[in-house]
């Protein structure tokens, strides 16, 4: 588990685009306390500019109307929002036992070789970002991949080449 | 009482010893014997020449102190007051301050023995818990001409080098 | 009154005065070189004035002059400064004034006139003794209590305990020697043991009161504050006793009166028991009549004791360590050749001796000197004997102390006193 | 008094009060339950799981105590042995990623995880595997450095700042063995209370910037006090030391609980005015700026008052009720008119609900409990008529700017009798040193009429001496404490039930 509490700044405010605001005031009103809405925002945060800034913090705190510090506390302590900007296609693989079985580090390797990234880096030209992540519940059809949200099953070597070469 | 009860029987209880006066002259000839031979050839004393004849230290001795230093010259010592707490004699007194490069976050801005007050008991090296401190530069003879002077600082702690090789101190110096 | 008598006054009060005084440097110079020798070290033997140590005499020097620049500390919880200020001052003078009694030679007949060889010509002669020697504790009692220190006082107190305790035996011892000698004169005790007893043994004291003799050492001892009985000091359990809060020269005037008493006490003990200023076999008459044999002895005996003399300092005056042209022995050829000078100017004088007229004025003054060289001589061994036995014995405990003052001397000598008057009388 | 109830620790029954957690409330009889993230003043969190006791009977068998209230016949189990295991096996976990720099840490020596480990734990290290670093010596703004190395996740902290300050400026980051106590980059602590939470901090990861590295706190004594900076009269520790060849120097003042007046905290302005204490002081008399003795100090003062035409003394309000009284009754016997005028002293708008007040004199209340007048007319209407004015320790510049001040030292003869050399003084014609608040004892009436007593803590040197005996010297017929005490009884008829010995630690309300 990495260091996750150096929050990168883009030095420009952040602002939630229209779309995001109706959502935002939408889910708001769901919950008895604005505290709750902490988690969806920074949903909606990255699903608006791929990861979450100091600054999108920063705004959600102030929009929510809490400490931007337990903003920052939830931001840092799920893996599942990013800190930092990812690649266009994100690909995350399943770590967790029944993947790891099926051989997961095949997939790893080849993606290592192909891409020329290690786990938890980007590509140079901002294309790919590799992730090992733990269990993404699809242990049935193990080893699986996820990317961009989109879950691959029963993965290969062969399935991931063709698989890259339609995402190239 | 356990069994291991060794009785000794207590000397002196003939007669003759009971006068005192036997044994008082026996221990007189012993002690005039010593005189006789001395006076008759001084060069059997039991003495060293010291000032002409230095003695010899061993890794043990605990002399002056000294503070130690990493490689690079920077003193090893953390300010921690771990001396100055276990000193008996309280002729330590240091002044801790923020420590910038990385070796450590405290150092002594000031390190203070005082030798008229120390009592070369060697705790201060004892407590040491980073060998910053110890006694082994081998001085056993501090002299000077007013108090002031006897008040080591941090310089010259740092400055004075030990008497023995690192292999010999590990052996069991002070 | 001639010039001659004022002369021979003034030179015995000089002598009683000075030879103390004198004898404090040997004392001390004995009794640190003795020390040493018998704990098989050196002692002090460093000092020096242009490289000449004197075997260590220098160091007194150096001791001196440290304890008179040093500063006079008076305590401010010291109320009573007076006494304070007074006590070393008793002792001290009490033991200076106590030998004045000492005959140091017989009586010096010149131009049929006799001329008394001692400081003060009084007759209670060993009573003076006894009351100064008693009064000398005075001066530790009231420096202990004046201290206004725990230390101090229990020095003092135990000194009073002690004196109360010695002074009886000392004074019993006394009396039974008085019963031989049958008088208080210390000149008519010294001549007394001029005699030989059954024509060969000399009536020495120590032979006609071996018991009286160790009940009055011990008793002297006890009386001059000497290791085994300087409980008074005490440095182990009450650090220095009554003289703790003494510095400088308060404290070397204690120091002095020390050694002193030592000297004086000594010179009673050689008068009382070691036949004082007489030399065995050889009476003052027996002296004068062969005046020249003796002095021709003295003088073939002289070079020949300086020879070992010289061999001795040869051998012992050098550097017991590797040194070039080691200084030491340059400095004990000069000690020999100006001992052998010394030797020279005696040997003159004793020719001198032996040109003079026999029997005449010159014969009476000789065998004066050689009898005060006896006396000091004598007296010198008996400080040895206090010096030997300090470093050779430990300190009694309390109890102890007090009851061999009670248990042991006292009875024995009572006891003494009763067999010696049975004696004496059953002889007349 | 609560009520009581009886319950068994390790088999012994012990009575205790109802209602309280189990480790407050077997805390009261003096058994001690280790925890680490449990405070009084922050409520139970259940983190650390250093207080795990375990129940003999009913209810699980394991329980943290800082969350279990006590009740009536519970059964208590502290030194079994599977309790022992538990806090020695919580520890061996608190001290996997603990850097142990004990020697550097200024907690040393007042640490709950030294404590524990010399009480429960005591065995080495089995970590082979490197150990996680964090960042060191990070500066949380308001003089707070934090070291995550040494946290151990109590978050007493974060509680301290969401729940008593309302500002929130500190978070538990990241998860797992990376978790640390970190502040959103940007917002650092900014309130007026942050250094509580150096207090707070049970290890030493939170320090204080202030005193950092200045003294070991094993070399300090601890002396109770109460801080003269505001009429809220907050009790504090007094921690001070005397090193080799060198003054009483007071190092640091730390909150001390009083349920009535502070409860377990004090602003930061209070703590650090023990500078105030060390820095500064008036040691020596001084006449016309020449240093004479306290002698010749008050020889001339006695000069000054048969020169003068007309007597004005002015009395400040930091002052005790002792030497309100002294002062009182010097002035009676001059038979010049008192003031105690210090408008000066009251900053509006600077207090807060919490702790800090407007009125920052600490004694106010005892001025009106005496009877002095404070009005600004009638100081001003006194002082135009009189030539001498006696000036005791009252901070005029606080309320006239310098040109009005100066004016007036013109004008008038200044007697000042101080504890501080500050420039107001240096202008009178001549000044008496005296102690202050560290330096004597009192007492004060705080802003909720709360009567509180205390000692002297230190004592310099050259102890300068208390006000209401220089009082006393200049001809003020209240010679002893006791006369004080008495004539004091006389004008507080709610003191007259009470003496000095019996007024409680913590303070008596005033009705």
């Amino acid at each position: 588990m990495s260091d996750r509490s150096q929050l990168i700044s883009t030095g420009e405010p952040f602002k939630f685009d229209q779309e995001r605001d109706t959502e935002f005031e939408r889910l708001i009103k769901r919950y008895p306390e604005r505290e709750s809405m902490i988690l969806p925002a920074l949903w909606l945060t990255q699903e608006q500019e791929g990861w979450i800034s100091a600054e999108a913090i920063a705004y959600i705190a102030d929009r929510i109307g809490t400490f931007a510090s337990k903003v920052f506390e939830c931001a840092t302590f799920y893996t599942m929002y990013h800190l930092h900007p990812m690649g266009k296609y994100h690909i995350c693989v399943c770590r967790t036992l029944s993947c790891w079985l099926r051989d997961k580090q095949a997939i790893v390797d080849y993606l290592r070789d192909e891409i020329g990234i290690e786990p938890g880096q980007k590509s140079e030209d901002g294309k790919f970002s590799l992730e090992e992540v733990e269990c993404l519940g699809h242990c049935g059809t193990a080893p699986v991949v996820q990317i961009n949200g989109e879950f691959h099953e029963e993965m290969d070597v062969e399935k991931l080449t063709a698989l890259l070469a339609e995402l190239n | 009482m356990s069994a291991k009860v060794k009785t000794l029987e207590r000397k002196g209880s003939s007669l003759a010893e009971k006068i005192y006066f036997v044994e008082i002259f026996k221990g007189m000839a012993t002690t005039f014997g010593h005189f006789w031979r001395n006076l008759l050839d001084n060069s059997n004393l039991y003495v060293r020449h010291y000032p002409e004849v230095e003695p010899e230290i061993p890794v043990r001795w605990r002399g002056r102190h000294r503070l130690t230093s990493h490689e690079d010259g920077t003193v090893k010592c953390v300010a921690c007051f771990m001396c100055q707490t276990n000193c008996p004699a309280e002729c330590i007194s240091i002044e801790a301050g923020e420590r910038l490069d990385d070796k450590a976050e405290k150092m002594p801005v000031k390190f203070n023995i005082d030798l008229l007050e120390c009592i070369y008991c060697g705790y201060c090296v004892e407590a040491c818990p980073l060998d910053a401190i110890r006694m082994d530069t081998g001085i056993y003879s501090v002299t000077d001409n007013n108090r002031e002077s006897f008040v080591l600082g941090l310089e010259e702690l740092l400055q004075t080098p030990g008497a023995f090789s690192e292999e010999e101190y590990k052996k069991g110096g002070a | 009154m001639s010039l001659l008598d004022i002369l021979l006054v003034a030179i015995r009060v000089a002598f009683a005065a000075f030879v103390p005084l004198c004898f404090i440097a040997v004392c001390v110079w004995m009794e640190r070189r003795g020390a040493g020798f018998f704990q098989d070290r050196a002692g002090p033997n460093r000092a020096n004035i242009f490289g000449f140590r004197a075997a260590g005499l220098v160091q007194n020097l150096a001791d001196g002059a440290k304890l008179f620049f040093k500063e006079d500390v008076i305590s401010d919880h010291i109320q009573h400064k007076f006494y304070f200020v007074i006590a070393p001052l008793i002792v001290f003078f009490t033991a200076v004034v106590s030998f004045a009694v000492v005959p140091f030679a017989d009586t010096l007949v010149l131009n049929g006139k006799s001329y008394i060889m001692q400081g003060i010509p009084i007759d209670i002669g060993i009573l003076w003794f006894l009351a100064l020697a008693g009064f000398g504790v005075y001066g530790i009692i009231l420096a202990g209590w004046s201290s206004t220190n725990k230390y101090g006082l229990l020095g003092s107190l135990r000194s009073t305990a002690q004196v109360i305790s010695y002074e009886i035996p000392m004074g019993l011892a006394i009396v039974s020697l008085l019963v031989v000698y049958g008088t208080v004169n210390l000149n008519g005790m010294a001549q007394f043991q001029g005699q030989l007893l059954f024509g060969f043994i000399p009536m020495w004291g120590i032979i006609l009161q071996p018991v009286g003799f160790l009940i009055f050492v011990i008793a002297a001892f006890a009386e001059t504050n000497r290791t085994p009985f300087d409980l008074a000091e005490g440095e182990s359990e009450i650090v220095a006793g009554f003289h703790v809060e003494y510095s400088a020269m308060k404290f070397a005037i204690f120091f002095m009166g020390e050694y002193i008493a030592m000297f004086a006490s000594s010179a009673i003990i050689v008068t009382l028991y070691f036949g004082g200023y007489q030399i065995p076999f050889l009476s003052t008459d027996t002296l004068i009549t062969y005046a020249k044999p003796v002095a021709f002895l003295l003088m073939l005996g002289l070079p020949a004791g300086m020879y070992f003399f010289a061999g001795w300092i040869r051998k012992n005056n050098v550097s017991h360590y590797p040194r070039k042209n080691d200084p030491r022995v340059y400095e004990g050829n000069i000690y020999i050749k100006g001992f052998w000078g010394l030797v020279i100017l005696l040997e003159l004088i004793l020719f001198a001796i032996l040109l003079c007229k026999s029997g005449g004025a010159a014969a009476h003054i000789f065998v004066v000197l050689l009898q005060i060289c006896t006396f000091l001589m004598k007296v010198t061994m008996m400080i040895f004997v206090y010096i030997w036995v300090r470093w050779t014995l430990p300190r009694f405990r309390y109890d102890q102390l007090q009851k061999i003052g009670w248990q042991v001397l006292l009875p024995a000598a009572l006891l003494n006193i009763f067999i010696t008057s049975a004696f004496v009388v059953a002889l007349s | 008094m609560a009520e009581m109830i009886k319950l068994f620790v390790n088999g012994n029954e012990v009575e205790v009060e109802a209602g309280k957690n189990l480790i407050d409330a077997i805390g009261a009889v003096g058994i001690e339950i280790p925890h680490l993230c449990y405070h009084p003043a922050l409520g139970a969190d259940g983190n650390c799981r250093m207080c795990l006791v375990g129940l003999e009977e009913g209810g699980p068998p394991l329980v943290p105590a800082c969350k279990t209230p006590a009740a009536e016949g519970m059964k208590v189990l502290l030194d079994a042995d599977h309790i022992k295991k538990i806090q020695h096996d919580v520890l061996e976990f608190q001290l996997i990623n603990h850097p142990v720099d004990c020697p550097v840490c200024d907690q040393a020596g007042e640490c709950s995880l030294q404590d524990y480990y010399m009480t429960y734990d005591g065995q080495k290290s089995r970590m082979t595997v490197p150990q996680v670093t964090k960042s060191k010596k990070m500066d949380f703004g308001c003089g707070v450095v934090h070291d995550q190395e040494r946290c151990v996740l109590c978050g007493r902290c974060v509680r301290f700042c969401r729940q008593i300050t309302r500002t929130g400026e500190l978070g538990i980051v990241n998860r797992t063995d990376t978790a640390r106590v970190a502040i959103f980059p940007g917002r650092p602590l900014d309130n007026r209370y942050a250094v509580n939470v150096v207090d707070l901090c049970p290890v030493g990861a939170m320090t204080s910037a202030d005193f950092r590295f200045k003294q070991r706190v094993w070399f300090m004594k601890k002396e109770r006090g109460v801080c003269h900076g505001c009429s809220r009269g907050c009790n504090i520790t007094i921690d001070h030391n005397r090193e080799k060849d060198q003054d009483d120097l007071i190092y640091r003042f730390r909150p001390l609980f009083n349920e009535q007046v502070n409860g377990y905290f004090i602003c930061d302005e209070g703590r650090l005015s023990y500078r105030d204490e060390n820095e500064n002081r008036l040691t020596e008399a001084r006449l016309s700026k020449t240093t004479i003795s306290l002698d010749r100090a008050v020889t001339a003062s006695l000069k000054e008052f048969k020169r003068a035409e007309g007597i004005v003394i002015l009395i400040s309000p930091d002052c005790s009720l002792e030497q309100m009284v002294s002062i009182k009754s010097l002035a009676e016997e001059l038979g010049a008119p008192l003031s105690g005028f210090s408008d000066g002293y009251i900053k509006k708008g600077d207090g807060d609900d919490y702790l800090i007040q407007d009125d920052k004199a600490a004694n106010r209340a005892g001025l009106t409990a005496l009877n002095i007048d404070s009005s600004q007319s009638a100081f001003e209407e006194a002082l135009a008529k009189a030539g001498l004015l006696i000036n005791f320790n009252n901070d005029l510049s606080l309320f006239y700017d310098e040109s009005s001040l100066k004016k007036l030292f013109k004008e008038k003869r200044v007697i000042g009798v101080t504890s501080r050399d500050t420039k107001l003084f240096q202008m009178a014609n001549l000044v008496i040193p005296v102690a202050s608040f560290t330096e004597y004892s009192g007492s004060i009436i705080n802003c909720d009429n709360i009567l509180q007593t205390f000692n002297r803590a230190i004592t310099k040197n050259d102890a300068p001496l208390d006000m209401s005996e220089v009082a006393a010297l200049l001809g003020g017929p209240l010679k002893t404490n006791g006369d004080r005490y008495d004539k004091l009884k006389k004008i507080v008829v709610s003191l007259n039930d009470f003496n000095p010995d019996t007024i409680p630690a913590t303070g008596l309300k005033l009705t």
